[in-house]
């Protein structure tokens, strides 16, 4: 049986019904044809799913949409409203922090959360803040050195 | 996955023995066994809902007994299979008279496949432990039962 | 991967909660952390899912009577961040901080690892060192049972049908305890391969008290009695961390065999006590 | 008309963030998943959970009484619809039949067996839970050993030995070599198997259209024309009525450098239902039914006189190929023969290879593809033979290196080195870890009872791949440059980057050619239907290959270019500086914008000139190139648990000249990354009875953030003669200079309680063992 759901999306109120089992995933790319949160396993385990619930970071891969009613969710396209990039995409970008580009929105939304915990985290901090994000084309060093870069710009 | 190892059962060796191949007693101490249903000589029907906190599944399978050397051997074959993967389990069991029963040793290899091999493989030891054990405590406890209804079974 | 369809019932008090779940037939779900990736490999496919995330309170952490209070649905980043757990419980702090993940942190909660039971799960072992109690409600019945005697094997817990777990109870650690969590994290899943908590009293220059709990060496997690007896009989470490792994069933993987792990137990108790040893004071 | 003087600034070489990056940091980038077309189904795929069986009975019944489930299709319906293809063609090759859908008997766990169709994927999802199949359990074997050992069960039963091929290269005079030698050492060394995991699956959307009898195909494939000429020859098409298009492509890794059953299944079922019809791979699916790579099992033997001067090799590879044979599965071993001799100047060599079907995932070409194994071998035989020479690894490696003034260095297994300088890198990393006293250090450690390491791998590969003749499928590359009326430039690229940074790199190239602002070059790649046919992307062939096609595709605009420009200041010849042509007697000049209107206007043409600005060029590479380099990697092993701990990792490559040295840098880190997975963490394991227990993300470990040390990247450049842009490639430098680099570190950190070799990858149990080994 299909339940109502209403939440924000990006800033805006959204409202559909759902199936139960409809993972939050599916419900951003399917029903509200987002393009950004990407699916990399099922095991909630690559964080390509990573979208901000309530400010926070989660795997929306494991997530039914129905446990998201009544909360915000961000993504990676509403990081940069009005098209103004987040200091951290603006990074990924100058540092060459992606290359396929497939789990660079959850990355960065992972590292979004780092950030605002910890403005200026180290090398270890960041390592350790991104564990649970995979990926398998960079080596993580260059998306270091853009979380590095952005801490470094949103703190001047 | 190899396994090994021995349990002791309250009752003489050859009440055991025949405890171990009483499709009842076996029915009851299968883990998860739903229904087990004779087709042959030795040879059983199971339906089996296995669940384990979360992890659930039904599986279809057959339990065989080969190699009966009475009273003191037989070899156990199980094999099960449903939508989540399937299992089997070859086991040569040795009947020994020991203080206070019988023990049980057993020796064997398990095999699984399909989603539960795949993704439990981190588990399926522990697990697999843990099925055995609670066989032979389910067998146990049919023995106890069995020892105190049938006078004649006693030691 | 696709979770097969079921019913769904999100309770807004904890008596609707109660009643929804004492008919049976229903999986209850905090985070989903554990459940959901099981449900998308369609490993679990409950009829009906019962969410208590939306229970006001049920994620509650408070401080009373020389108890920590923390609510079945705090999460992990609930707990490794909490003022009241850092200063009051900070073993437990400690062991949240290394489960998972930063997003499994986020999503994942007290009470629903704990029912899980995995037996390489980070919580059991600092639950038993800490002593904790875990209370366990249904709609008739309200019990409380200490952690030694929560978990039963793998995935199996005294949570009875029709209960759910609503909160746990860690007597506070006093300031001068030392504590510490160890950890060989598995390279994929994160979970442990052995964990070890440890918990030391010590009273001129005596350790006058040890808890060691132990989780991913066994089936279950279990409390190290003999080691800490040797511990509190005055015993170096080394010998006291030899003696944690002795007589318990040991679990083999790919990534470790029964031998390694025991091995690795005594390594990591060792260094664990090492380091609550010189936290003690 | 104006006239300008200033020379303008050049790209190549520079640092230039990647223009991929906007789309894809703002999650806008359309990869396979995120493609909807009006109508499309979903199909999910049924598969087998046996290594081997026979198909008993499949009932398709319950799957189609399911609302939303429009068909259900299985091998009986596919029977016309031609093989999946290998395209490497050995002496004596056994070629299995391999079907889209299994006919009466499976081959692997994963094995198709069925197709649902539904309208929505939740739904395709319950309905292949629906389909019952009925398998009789056969015996199945699941390591390359195993399977040639007499009485193994037969993967495939018309050939009971499970053999698919042998396969033996000989060069110079090894029996002489060894016979002079005064000392071989042997060892028997693995490569064990590997899953690609790019981070995206695979995917497939297949659109027919009946009235106009073409098929648009998207895959997420590194070979987009390949792969529209594989697919139409199985599927009966013409190949010009099927457009194959790869959308974004979330990393590949060479996994998607093939042709897969589910993209001629799409193609089928989309025919059939008259609808677009969608599939993605799942995970696990990604695990069992993507190709896998290495599965080695080696053994050396090298020969050398006491002065550390290598003589010959051995080698007999056993290559588990898996159940079948995928598009270059038999080719791989090939490689690894021909990279035998490293870097070094022996010519004697003699290898056997033998491929072995097993019941598990084909393996094919994985990041390096060969080579890797190759190194990992040949850099661990030169460690176990300064070691029986108490020789320092450095020293011998100077010692055999081929000498600079040998180049082209043709090898015993017939390669032609094009350049190198192979003590540069070497010394350099020397350098940089300051060698000499790393070793002092490592003395004072030993003392204390600590186990430090230090490990070298001198590397070299092939790249470029390749010329056609080395290829089964062509090596050459194409180019084609447009300019439009309006001045701005579309390259399209035969190549099909994914990752690679190719849209960023070639509109380097042809911003400093034409002399016009980067962002008027648009790269346009992987459309079939708008690119002229192409090879695509693997090989680190992309910037040496396409990249010099591009160059002469622009050489041949320039010259028009200047036909015009002379045309328009009417004038014999002109110079092009900076995008302007420029009269030098006069200083008048016309601008690039002038001359791309003039050229389509056409009111004036130079003799023998065709109006617009378009060329092609199709460029066939003399040779292949070949990168070195060396890694030093300084470790740490925890006596007590066996845990390996990097200290430090040096690598200095030389790639030839580097386009862009961020991009470069990042491929370096990205290929150390795999290799140090290899090293020290992956692997595919299978049951003995073909179960594949490593079977998820869970269970096999792919390096995270927190696992990765610091990489110390620099490089040294040697041109590359064999193209003008002077690059050679570096792709996969990083994953084949990494993994002996490692395990030379810890079998030196090991070395003093008598370790001589480990298999990879180094779990910690492993080199606790053997700690306790050479304790007793």
């Amino acid at each position: 049986m299909k339940r109502k759901i209403s939440l924000t999306l990006n800033g805006k109120a959204v409202a559909d019904e759902v199936e139960p089992r409809l993972l939050l995933i599916h419900y951003l790319r399917e029903v509200a044809s987002l393009t950004g949160p990407h699916i990399g396993c099922e095991t909630s385990t690559c964080g390509a799913c990573t979208v901000l619930l309530d400010g926070r970071a989660v795997k929306s891969c494991a997530m039914f949409t129905v446990q998201a009613d009544g909360r915000q969710v961000l993504t990676i396209e509403g990081l940069a409203p009005n098209g103004k990039l987040d200091p951290l995409q603006e990074a990924f970008w100058n540092e060459h922090g992606l290359q396929c580009g497939f789990c660079t929105p959850g990355m960065i939304l992972t590292a979004r959360q780092l950030l605002n915990d910890n403005p200026s985290p180290t090398e270890e901090e960041i390592r350790k803040g991104l564990e649970g994000n995979l990926c398998r084309c960079t080596g993580y060093q260059h998306i270091i050195n853009a979380v590095k870069a952005a801490a470094a710009k949103q703190g001047a | 996955m190899k396994v090994s190892g021995s349990y002791l059962i309250t009752v003489a060796q050859q009440r055991a023995y025949e405890l171990l191949q009483d499709p009842v007693v076996l029915g009851k101490a299968m883990p998860g066994c739903d229904t087990l249903e004779r087709v042959g000589e030795h040879e059983y029907r199971m339906k089996m809902k296995m669940v384990m906190a979360s992890i659930s599944g039904l599986f279809d399978g057959k339990v065989r007994i080969a190699d009966l050397q009475p009273h003191s051997s037989f070899r156990l074959i199980v094999e099960g299979s449903g939508k989540i993967g399937f299992m089997k389990g070859d086991g040569l069991l040795h009947l020994i008279p020991a203080e206070g029963g019988t023990n049980v040793q057993y020796e064997g290899n398990v095999e699984v496949g399909g989603t539960i091999a795949a993704v439990g493989q981190r588990l399926l030891d522990t697990t697999a432990r843990m099925m055995i054990k609670r066989f032979f405590e389910k067998l146990s406890a049919e023995a106890a039962v069995s020892a105190t209804s049938s006078p004649a079974a006693k030691i | 991967m696709i979770p097969q369809n079921f019913e769904y019932s999100a309770p807004a008090t904890l008596q609707e909660a109660l009643q929804l779940i004492s008919g049976g037939e229903c999986k209850v779900m905090a985070g989903g952390m554990s459940l959901i990736p099981l449900m998308k490999l369609r490993l679990a496919a409950p009829e009906h899912v019962v969410d208590l995330g939306r229970v006001p309170g049920l994620n509650s952490i408070s401080e009373s009577g020389g108890v920590v209070c923390i609510g079945a649905t705090a999460t992990h980043h609930d707990i490794e961040s909490s003022p009241v757990i850092r200063g009051r419980v900070p073993l437990l702090a400690e062991a949240a901080s290394h489960i998972g993940d930063v997003q499994v942190r986020n999503r994942g909660t007290l009470g629903g690892s704990i029912a899980h039971a995995d037996p390489a799960a980070d919580y059991p072992a600092s639950l038993l060192a800490l002593e904790a109690k875990v209370r366990l409600v249904s709609a008739n019945s309200d019990r409380t049972v200490e952690a030694a005697d929560f978990f039963l094997d793998p995935f199996t817990t005294a949570v009875e049908s029709g209960e759910i777990v609503l909160e746990v109870l860690v007597p506070i650690e006093e300031p001068r305890e030392g504590y510490r969590y160890e950890k060989v994290p598995h390279p994929a899943s994160g979970f442990a391969v052995v964990g070890v908590a440890a918990r030391i009293k010590k009273a001129g220059g005596k350790t006058t008290l040890a808890r060691i709990g132990v989780t991913g060496t066994g089936p279950r997690a279990f409390r190290a009695l003999a080691a800490e007896k040797l511990l509190e009989s005055g015993a170096d470490v080394a010998t006291a961390a030899a003696a944690v792994a002795e007589g318990q069933e040991t679990n083999a993987d790919l990534y470790a065999s029964a031998e390694y792990r025991r091995h690795l137990t005594r390594v990591w108790a060792a260094r664990a006590l090492t380091l609550a040893l010189s936290r003690a004071s | 008309m104006a006239t300008i003087t200033s020379k303008p600034e050049t790209l190549v070489g520079k640092r230039i963030r990647r223009r991929e990056d906007p789309r894809l940091i703002t999650g806008t980038a359309t990869y396979l998943d995120d493609l909807k077309l009006p109508g499309m189904h979903h199909a999910c795929v049924v598969r087998s959970p046996h290594a081997a069986a026979r198909i008993k009975n499949i009932n398709v019944k319950p799957a189609l009484e399911l609302p939303g489930v429009v068909a259900v299709f299985t091998g009986a319906d596919v029977k016309e619809v031609g093989p999946v293809p290998c395209a490497a063609g050995l002496p004596g090759l056994r070629v299995p039949h391999h079907h889209i859908l299994a006919q009466d008997r499976v081959y692997l766990v994963g094995h198709p067996v069925a197709v649902v169709v539904a309208t929505d994927r939740y739904i395709a999802a319950d309905a292949a839970d629906l389909v019952e199949v009925d398998y009789q359990e056969l015996p199945a074997v699941a390591d390359p050993e195993k399977a040639l050992a007499p009485g193994a069960p037969a993967v495939h039963p018309q050939w009971p030995d499970n053999v698919a091929f042998t396969f033996h290269q000989e060069g110079g005079d090894t029996a002489k070599a060894f016979q002079d030698a005064e000392v071989v050492v042997k060892q028997r060394i693995t490569s064990q198997r590997l899953i690609p995991t790019a981070m995206e699956t695979r995917g497939v959307v297949a659109d027919w259209k009946a009235g106009e009898k073409s098929m648009t195909l998207w895959s997420s494939t590194q070979v987009p024309h390949l792969l529209r000429t594989l697919l139409a020859g199985m599927l009966g098409m013409p190949e010009n009525r099927l457009r194959v298009i790869t959308p974004e492509v979330g990393g590949a890794f060479g996994s998607k450098l093939n042709v897969y059953a589910e993209e001629a299944l799409m193609a089928f079922i989309s025919m059939r239902i008259g609808k677009p019809v969608k599939w993605v791979e799942s995970r696990r699916e990604n695990f069992l039914c993507t190709i896998h790579g290495r599965g080695h099992v080696d053994y050396f033997e090298l020969a050398a006189m006491r002065d550390g001067t290598i003589l010959g090799m051995k080698l007999k590879l056993i290559q588990d190929l898996g159940a079948f044979l995928q598009l270059l599965t038999p080719a791989i071993p090939t490689l690894s023969v021909l990279m035998m001799p490293g870097l070094y100047k022996f010519k004697n060599i003699s290898a056997d290879i033998v491929g072995a079907f097993t019941n598990c995932t084909p393996t094919d070409a994985y990041r390096g593809a060969g080579r890797p194994e190759a190194t990992h071998g040949i850099e661990r035989m030169v460690d176990i033979l300064a070691a029986e020479l108490k020789m320092d690894p450095a020293q011998i490696r100077l010692k055999n290196f081929v000498d600079n003034d040998a180049f082209p260095f043709v090898t015993a297994t017939g390669l032609a080195y094009d350049s190198g300088n192979y003590a540069l890198p070497l010394n350099t990393a020397l350098a940089e870890v300051d060698y000499a006293s790393l070793r002092r250090e490592q003395q004072q450690a030993r003392q204390q009872g600590k186990l430090m390491g230090v490990g070298i791998s001198a590397y070299g590969e092939i790249c470029a791949i390749g010329p056609s003749p080395a290829t089964p499928a062509g090596g050459w590359e194409s180019a084609t440059v447009k300019i439009e009326p309006s001045g701005k430039v579309t390259v399209l690229t035969g190549t099909s980057p994914h990752g690679q940074g190719e849209e960023t790199t070639f509109a380097q190239i042809t911003a400093d050619e034409l002399g016009v602002d980067i962002d008027d070059v648009l790269v346009i790649h992987g459309d079939t239907s708008i690119v002229q046919y192409g090879i695509g992307t693997f090989g680190s062939r992309n910037t040496a290959i396409g990249g010099t096609a591009l160059y002469y595709a622009l050489q041949e605009l320039k010259t028009k270019i200047k036909k015009f420009g002379a045309v328009l200041l009417d004038v014999d010849e002109v110079t092009l500086v900076g995008g302007v042509c420029v009269d030098e007697k006069s200083g008048r000049s016309v601008s690039f914008n002038q001359v791309a209107a003039a050229a389509y206007r056409a009111l004036k043409l130079p003799p023998n000139t065709e109006p617009g600005l378009v060329a092609t060029h199709f460029w066939e590479p003399p040779n292949f190139t070949f990168p070195f380099g060396a890694h030093i990697v300084v470790t740490d092993v925890d006596r007590e648990t066996g845990q390996v701990s990097v200290r430090r990792y040096v690598a200095v490559d030389d790639c030839g000249k580097i386009i862009n040295p961020l991009i470069v840098a990042g491929q370096v880190h990205g290929g150390v990354a795999q290799g140090l997975g290899q090293a020290l963490w992956e692997q595919a394991v299978y049951a003995d009875n073909g179960q594949l227990l490593s079977g998820e993300l869970t269970d096999y470990a792919l390096p995270r953030a927190h696992m990765m040390p610091w990489i110390e990247s620099s490089h040294t450049i040697t041109p590359s003669p064999v193209n003008p842009l002077g690059v050679k490639g570096v792709g996969e430098a990083g994953t084949i200079g990494c993994s002996p680099a490692v395990v030379n570190s810890v079998v030196d950190a090991l070395s003093p309680l008598g370790v001589r070799h480990i298999d990879m990858p180094l779990t910690p149990e492993k080199i606790w063992k053997l700690i306790q080994e050479g304790r007793a």
